[in-house]
């Protein structure tokens, strides 16, 4: 029971990894302010739950996994939050959204 | 983390390698980078590595320090600051050569003088001879307070913890001072400063 | 009303003590919640707590709406996630308005957090009772414009 | 205990694509965004070493550290938003945010 318990949480936790890394990734890669946000919500959402998935069914039910739990309510609340005000004030400073025909450039005064 | 078999302290040591690697980066970065909005947020980067790297080491009351003063408090005060100032670094006048020998000839003995020290997290180190064991059997029952950490600050150290704590609070009240704005009687000050120049 | 509120914030936040903690002895329960009891005095006295902070009375709605957002979310993150790894980058970020429905400004927040909180779109600023949307895609955007989440929303607000 | 290897190696991969993209900018709202994005790695990573060392029950620094995340971004936006930090009560456009 412990051994499928044990890979069931590598596997969760390797997939959150790999999201992780697909959300860097995408940051890197998009042009433009706003379209690196979206790649960078795939960190705070998916890659983040399942490593804390992964690391509740290791710590099975245990003061830790409460805690684990008010962690995941804490990004799940948060994050949105953070990055809804990062993009309002973006907008509000007139960071331009980029656009196909524009260019790679999207920088505007910082 | 002494109970962990050897991979465990590979893993770890290579963890506080890169992380050490991405820290000395944002650290160049920060010396490359003339926008100051720019130096803050990597200097929140930074602390947030730097935590994490006392958390690999296993010292989680620095790392929780360290979390709070350098990613969270200094990050508002900095952007205090630069609210006050000017959001950019003027270029210096002259190469800064004397400064970065100072520098460099400082870091070199520091790393000198961490060559006497005993090995990290060595048994027979004197820390862990004297007063560390002591605390550790005894606090608890001494002092009656459940966390060893605590009871060292509060209990054992507390007339220094008492001291530190007027020395942060009328910092504190310094910063706070300094950074407040819209204050009526600033122009007046700004004017007397004219007088005096 | 605030009287209830802050009994129940001094609630929330030793439930948070205890679970920080870990220690059950009397003695440093008795600390515990004595230093919840003089947060909420304290924050009385500065005159912020308020009903916005500690929205209890949207519970129940909550719990239908939560599983749904879960779903959907985990659909957009692999929906994103195909966008970033694919050598083509085939993205059309689009700007779109969207009504909403709801009439309480926590059901605002909550429907504009969601928005947020799905992969591949962003609210980026609250105009009257409209959301100004940053999309991934112009199917991301096309999907929001349809309003079931905006449906859901509101009908959550309306349970509670 | 090599099972945590896989997703700690993960997270210093993305850990240093971010911080390419922090330095590389090349608005400052690019950094901030980096910025955020490691702090949540950077909890993730916390959260996962305690396991490493056996004692689970110190995730709470990694609860900590999330919450000086979010302050330390709203406080940046904030700034960016308003051109200050403002104090509550002395303008009134501060409530909207």
């Amino acid at each position: 029971m412990s051994a499928v318990l044990d890979i069931v949480s590598i596997v969760l936790m390797t997939l959150g990894g790999v999201f992780c890394v697909i959300g860097a990734i995408g940051v890197l890669r998009m042009p433009g302010f706003y379209t690196r946000m979206h790649a960078a919500s795939v960190i705070d959402t998916l890659g983040a739950s399942l490593i804390i998935l992964g690391l509740l069914l290791q710590s099975g039910f245990t003061l830790a996994s409460a805690k684990l739990v008010i962690l995941w309510l804490l990004i799940f609340f948060c994050s949105p939050t953070a990055s809804h005000s990062l993009a309002n004030a973006a907008y509000s400073r007139g960071v331009k959204p980029w656009e196909p025909d524009q260019g790679a450039s999207s920088s505007s005064k910082n | 983390m002494g109970t962990g078999s050897r991979s465990v302290i590979i893993l770890e040591e290579l963890t506080a390698v890169v992380l050490l690697t991405l820290m000395g980066a944002a650290a160049i970065g920060i010396a490359r980078q003339r926008n100051l909005f720019g130096v803050v947020m990597l200097g929140g980067i930074y602390s947030f590595l730097m935590a994490t790297v006392l958390v690999v080491l296993d010292a989680v009351d620095v790392a929780m320090t360290e979390a709070a003063v350098g990613a969270g408090i200094s990050t508002v005060l900095l952007l205090g600051a630069i609210h006050l100032t000017g959001g950019t670094e003027s270029k210096p006048i002259h190469r800064p050569w004397l400064p970065l020998f100072v520098v460099a000839v400082t870091g070199a003995m520091l790393v000198y003088g961490t060559l006497g020290l005993p090995a990290f997290s060595d048994p027979k180190a004197p820390i862990h001879q004297h007063v560390a064991p002591r605390y550790l059997t005894e606090g608890p029952e001494k002092t009656g307070v459940p966390n060893v950490v605590t009871a060292v600050l509060a209990s054992y150290r507390s007339f220094d913890t008492l001291g530190e704590t007027f020395v942060v609070f009328t910092a504190g009240i310094g910063v706070i001072a300094l950074l407040r704005r819209r204050t009526p009687r600033r122009p007046r000050e700004h004017d007397q400063e004219d007088r005096k120049s | 009303m605030l009287r209830f509120h802050s009994i129940s914030v001094v609630f929330s936040l030793f439930a948070f003590w205890l679970l920080l903690s870990g220690y059950f002895t009397p003695f440093l329960m008795t600390l515990g919640l004595l230093s919840s009891v003089a947060v909420v005095w304290f924050a009385r006295r500065m005159d912020v707590v308020d009903q916005e902070g500690h929205p209890l009375h949207l519970g129940r709605g909550v719990m239908g709406y939560w599983p749904w957002l879960i779903v959907e979310i985990v659909k957009s993150a692999w929906t994103v996630s195909k966008l970033i790894v694919h050598p083509h980058l085939p993205i059309s970020p689009t700007m779109l308005r969207v009504k909403m429905s709801q009439q309480s400004p926590v059901g605002q927040v909550v429907y504009a957090n969601s928005i947020t909180l799905t992969p591949g779109t962003i609210s980026v600023a609250i105009e009257e009772d409209e959301i100004l949307v940053h999309a991934l895609t112009r199917a991301g955007a096309d999907d929001l414009a349809g309003g079931d989440m905006d449906r859901r929303v509101t009908a959550c607000e309306a349970r509670s | 205990m090599m099972m945590y290897a896989a997703v700690i190696g993960a997270l210093l991969v993305a850990l240093c694509l971010l911080l390419t993209r922090a330095l590389l900018g090349p608005t400052v709202f690019d950094r901030a965004l980096a910025a955020n994005a490691i702090g949540t790695l950077a909890m993730l990573l916390l959260a996962i070493f305690q396991f490493v060392g056996g004692r689970p029950e110190f995730v709470d620094l990694a609860l900590v550290y999330g919450l000086l995340n979010v302050v330390g971004t709203i406080a940046v936006q904030k700034f960016f938003r308003y051109g200050d930090l403002g104090e509550p009560g002395v303008a009134d456009e501060e409530h909207r945010l």
